[in-house]
């Protein structure tokens, strides 16, 4: 009985926001909005169960000599942004959170983001093989669009042309197919979790 | 382990070393490579070059500070070259954040040829909505835009004598970031059939080929790459060129592993069929 | 006599001829009497903005004889409204030249807080009149005035395509689920991804590593994520019956809590209750790349023998495939970012692309009722092709009506 | 430039060359920035979740009597129950409306944006080769997507054309991404050298 009435919620609640796309009146866009709304609220406090579960393998680590440094090191991170982040204006510029984000936060991020330069170098390196076919195409390919960037005096001026070409037809076809499937694939799916025929997701005792 | 397996199976960390080496290089000593230049690039530039003085070209500087890293070197070589031949600039922008930075650009470049505002060159300014903006820009602009950017009335610009709206200038580029490109493409080229060209990101640019093969479009200039282009072409050299020796390199070594692991893969497998 | 009426005749003729003609013509021959007032636009009108919430209506014209014809001086025209037949009208907008409706619409009661001048409020009669403008700032006269009313509507009929279009395809569905529960088996082609997975899991089993799956940085609303719980779903039970510890780290709270939900049900229905452990999936931090890092770290560190991606994926796709090569790990992806595909397709052993995705569960869990339903996906792909080759050779002899029917304007 | 910049500044750079470490092995410095982030992250996160997110959509719409929102904030604090193992069924029903929910607004905008706008864009003329092959490979493309067709024969060859425009596609991808991804790889090399000169500066005046 408790497996079954939530499956009866995402019918329910999936069904009024498809007839609600089709509905103009203010209502229905109140409802909209109250909708997300919820979907954020339900996040908000989920929030607190993440929190939990990383607070409470970080400080079980605490006991284990070996990653204790690390996981005080990430305690102490996690705190000292929540203490110095008390006062909503902290999160502007000026404060002691501020200066967190801006040079501890923001650097890192933009460094593991950059570390895709060489990750691109070496994925070329060993998936770019003429192996088969399929392989040959996908290298030739990524050959001449990363060409483009080398003077290579009259190689380069027949090497637009292929650019332009591949941009232009293959390119577009390939992502226009992928989209459609990708839309028929995910309103089955959308379908299949409303009908409550794919229910995994929500468990049951 | 033979030598052409070795050459398959090189350690990724000089593939590392060796990006590393050529992205650092530039930043320590700045030095120029050569830039191949492309046909959607040498048609604007051959645009602006076929004007005349007192022709009129209408550049949209269509983004906001957001996308400048890419887009301000566009802006800069473009209005040397026109102002250079003293062709006559119209422009506008046609995004919520970029109308001061427009601004900004344009005098700075102006000001460099004595150009003055009004007389050789005139700044609309911003309206919202950019696709009734550019209709009405196509029949009129003083209907658009009463008044410039500075407040004075433009049918009283001296500029403005010899024209009325987007189908009297010779050609118009637009530089952006965002939908607006699609919005010149309909509106502008497709109601009023005005030549139109357009200079966006990098990323936008693979998308916006298939206009170049259909006609709508006669330029294109994609991103940082099509910016330096634009530089060496016409001889103004900003910032558009000073980031391509890492781009050249970088995928110069890129293509070179790819050869290595290619030249390995073909000699391994012809030893072992003899 | 007849000479002079001939010449009239002619005079006129030229006239319209250049009246037609291009502008600086024109503007010759009427620079004689001064500037040329344009004629009003006639027949003015007002009506209810279909497809809406109740704050717009549509102001409708005849267009002015000047307009595109006669003097051919129009440039736009002005509309102008106001809350009573006499009272004092503002101007609300101009359309251009060879339109005939201007769409007024507000449904802000309140704007930067103070009370919105152009708000329009819903079943309250508004009066609107029109004129023509033509260069240098030169009006008709007012047109006669129209009155109307904002009413709010309960049907889009723009989105009626997207309506018809829903419901086929979940009439497919629906069709194939109830034959697939008659007992008719569907044939699929294999996939090869999906081919691997009990491979992968078994690898790992024999080596005595852990398998890694993750769901990417999307939220647990997103549809890919939610295709990912349903393929975890499949691997975890399997991990239960091999045995061989999963893990699910993930940066999302709702993520968590649904793949928490998912992996015991698995580890239920193998029979394996007592080897779940909530702790197998970990909030590992919110924020992209702190938690690419922190997987980066799991990675190396629990040294997984096989990792699974399926979801959605940003830049961080090609980190995690990359550092996951330096791993050893046999690596299974599937997203349904175009972006992204690329870099799983270059640095992963096997790739879902796009639609496999949302394909991946079905064939996992071989239910008839799930495959069926792939049955559907190809039913809906067949009408998509049929279409777009019908659609474009129609076109082609200038027949538009199918690409009409496809087009929706929002 | 002012000593406390400078330390900040220096830390940033630290932490740039720590995650860097990392192309060579993973190593207690690259640990040590992996870990201080997940904290730093989580924290800074949290806290912006609170001050953006806590206060706009249940202070606030509590204290200004949106009553509506009562059930979502009951649904959310419903979640919390998953500390309990005996009541953590409730966190299904909050569970069942935000699948429900997500799913039925996403139907109706696939069907809009992955299908129609995606298919109307295609239908073009046939007026000259580059549209003759743009259809073609977007119908061999999404052949290639077909389940119930074994791909054998002339569905062989459909599919076969299908799978090669994908590929040239994906290469495409991946060749047009490398400028970017070494673009933000530049900017790090470029703080870093901005950073030496900062501290040179620093001593030398």
């Amino acid at each position: 009985m408790r497996k079954q009435i939530p499956i009866y919620f995402v019918f329910g609640s999936g069904i009024i926001m498809i007839v609600q796309y089709f509905i103009p009146s203010e209502e229905s866009d109140w409802l909209f909005t109250y909708a997300n709304d919820w979907v954020i609220v339900v996040g908000i406090f989920a929030l607190a169960l993440g929190i939990w579960s990383l607070l409470r393998s970080e400080f079980r680590k605490l006991k284990d000599p070996k990653e204790r440094f690390y996981a005080a090191v990430l305690l102490f991170g996690f705190f000292i942004m929540i203490f110095t982040g008390l006062k909503a204006e902290n999160l502007e510029a000026g404060s002691l959170m501020f200066d967190i984000f801006e040079n501890v936060l923001i650097p890192i991020q933009a460094t593991i983001f950059s570390l895709l330069a060489f990750y691109v170098a070496s994925a070329a390196y060993r998936a770019f093989r003429a192996r088969t076919v399929l392989a040959t195409i996908l290298l030739l390919t990524a050959f001449i669009i990363m060409a483009r960037l080398l003077p290579l005096g009259p190689i380069s001026e027949v090497n637009q042309y292929g650019v332009a070409w591949i941009l232009a037809i293959p390119n577009m076809a390939a992502k226009r197919a992928i989209t459609m499937g990708v839309g028929l694939g995910a309103i089955a799916t959308c379908i299949k979790i409303i009908l409550g025929i794919e229910r995994t997701y929500l468990g049951h005792d | 382990m033979t030598f052409w397996d070795k050459l398959m199976n090189i350690d990724r960390r000089w593939v590392y070393l060796c990006i590393g080496i050529v992205v650092i290089i530039p930043a320590i000593i700045p030095f120029k490579v050569p830039v191949s230049t492309t046909l959607e690039v040498e048609r604007i530039y051959d645009f602006v070059e076929s004007c005349e003085a007192g022709d009129y070209i209408y550049l949209g500087i269509d983004y906001d500070p957001s996308t400048l890293a890419e887009l301000d070197p566009m802006t800069y070589a473009i209005l040397n070259h026109a102002f250079s031949k003293d062709v006559n600039v119209i422009t506008a922008c046609l995004s919520q954040f970029g109308p001061a930075m427009a601004e900004l650009r344009l005098t700075e470049v102006a000001q460099q040829y004595g150009k003055e505002s009004g007389k050789d060159y005139c700044f609309l300014g911003y309206r919202p909505y950019p696709a009734i903006t550019i209709l009405s820009m196509g029949l009129d602009f003083q209907v658009t835009f009463p008044l410039d950017y500075y407040g004075v009335p433009v049918d009283s610009l001296e500029i403005m004598q010899g024209i009325r709206n987007l189908q009297d200038v010779k050609g118009v580029i637009s530089l952006t970031a965002g939908n607006v490109a699609d919005f010149w493409i309909t509106y502008g080229n497709g109601r009023f059939g005005f030549p139109l060209a357009l200079g966006v990101t990098g990323v936008m640019g693979a998308d916006y080929y298939q206009y170049l093969q259909s006609g709508q479009i006669f330029g294109l200039i994609p991103g940082i790459k099509g910016a330096a282009e634009y530089e060496v072409l016409s001889g103004f050299e900003t910032t558009g060129l000073r980031s391509i020796p890492y781009q050249t390199l970088s995928h110069g070594v890129i293509l070179l592993f790819i050869i290595i692991s290619n030249i390995g893969y073909f000699a391994s497998k012809r030893k072992k069929r003899t | 006599m007849g000479k002079k009426m001939l010449f009239m005749l002619l005079l006129s003729l030229l006239l319209f001829a250049v009246g037609n003609a291009q502008t600086p013509l024109e503007e010759v021959l009427t620079d004689t009497t001064g500037p040329p007032v344009p004629t009003s636009p006639s027949n003015v009108y007002v009506e209810d903005k279909p497809d809406d919430d109740g704050h717009g209506v549509i102001v409708r014209w005849d267009l002015s004889p000047d307009d595109g014809a006669g003097m051919d001086n129009v440039l736009g025209y002005e509309v102008y409204r106001s809350d009573s037949p006499d009272g004092e009208y503002s101007y609300v907008g101009m359309a251009i030249k060879g339109s005939d409706e201007y769409e007024d619409q507000d449904d802000s009661p309140i704007k930067n807080g103070v009370p919105n001048p152009d708000f329009i409020e819903t079943e309250k009669t508004y009066y609107y009149k029109v004129r023509s403008m033509a260069a240098g700032g030169i009006f008709s006269e007012h047109s006669e005035i129209a009155s109307g009313q904002a009413i709010e509507n309960w049907f889009h009929s723009g989105k009626i395509g997207i309506l018809v279009g829903v419901l086929i395809f979940w009439s497919f569905v629906v069709y194939f689920i109830f034959k697939a529960r008659g007992g008719k088996d569907f044939y699929v082609r294999p996939l090869a991804g999906i081919n691997a997975v009990d491979d992968a899991i078994g690898r790992a089993t024999e080596m005595g590593r852990p398998i890694l799956f993750v769901l990417g940085t999307g939220t647990a609303g997103d549809i890919a994520t939610i295709a990912g719980f349903t393929i975890l779903s499949r691997v975890a039970k399997l991990t239960a019956e091999y045995q061989t510890k999963i893990l699910v780290p993930v940066n999302e709270p709702v993520m968590m809590a649904v793949a928490q939900e998912t992996v015991r049900t698995a580890y239920l229905e193998a029979g394996r209750p007592d080897i779940y452990k909530p702790e197998l999936i970990s909030y590992e931090t919110a924020m992209q790349f702190p938690y690419v890092a922190a997987v980066n770290g799991i990675m190396l560190r629990e040294r997984t023998a096989t990792n699974f991606y399926m979801g959605v994926f940003h830049a961080e796709s090609l980190i995690l495939a990359e550092t996951g090569n330096i791993a050893g790990s046999i690596q299974i992806s599937g997203t349904d970012q175009i972006s992204q595909l690329p870099f799983f397709i270059a640095a992963t052993d096997y790739t879902l692309i796009g639609e496999e995705l949302y394909a991946a569960s079905a064939y996992l869990s071989k239910e008839p009722i799930l495959v069926g339903t792939l049955k559907a996906q190809d039913w809906g792909k067949a009408i998509l092709m049929l279409l777009l080759l019908i659609g474009a050779i129609l076109i082609s002899a200038n027949l538009s009506f199918i690409r009409d029917m496809v087009t929706v304007n929002i | 430039m002012e000593f406390e910049t400078i330390i900040w500044h220096g830390l940033a750079a630290f932490l740039t060359l720590c995650i860097f470490t990392f192309l060579y092995k993973d190593n207690p410095f690259y640990k040590f920035a992996e870990r201080l982030v997940a904290g730093v992250a989580a924290g800074y996160w949290t806290m912006l979740v609170f001050h953006k997110l806590f206060v706009d959509k249940v202070y606030h719409t509590m204290a200004t009597g949106q009553y509506a929102y009562i059930i979502p904030i009951l649904l959310g604090i419903g979640m919390w129950t998953r500390f309990s193992k005996k009541h953590s069924w409730i966190s299904r029903y909050s569970i069942a409306f935000y699948i429900g929910i997500s799913t039925g607004v996403s139907i109706p905008v696939y069907m809009y944006t992955y299908i129609f706008r995606q298919i109307s864009a295609t239908i073009i003329p046939f007026t000259s080769i580059s549209n003759v092959l743009v259809v073609i490979f977007v119908l061999c493309a999404l052949f290639y997507f077909f389940f119930s067709k074994a791909h054998t024969g002339a569905f062989n060859i459909v599919s076969k054309i299908g799978i090669y425009t994908l590929m040239i596609g994906f290469g495409a991808g991946f060749g047009l991404t490398v400028m970017g991804r070494v673009a933000l790889l530049v900017q790090r090399i470029l703080f870093l050298k901005d950073y030496v000169r900062e501290v040179a500066a620093f001593i030398g005046g």
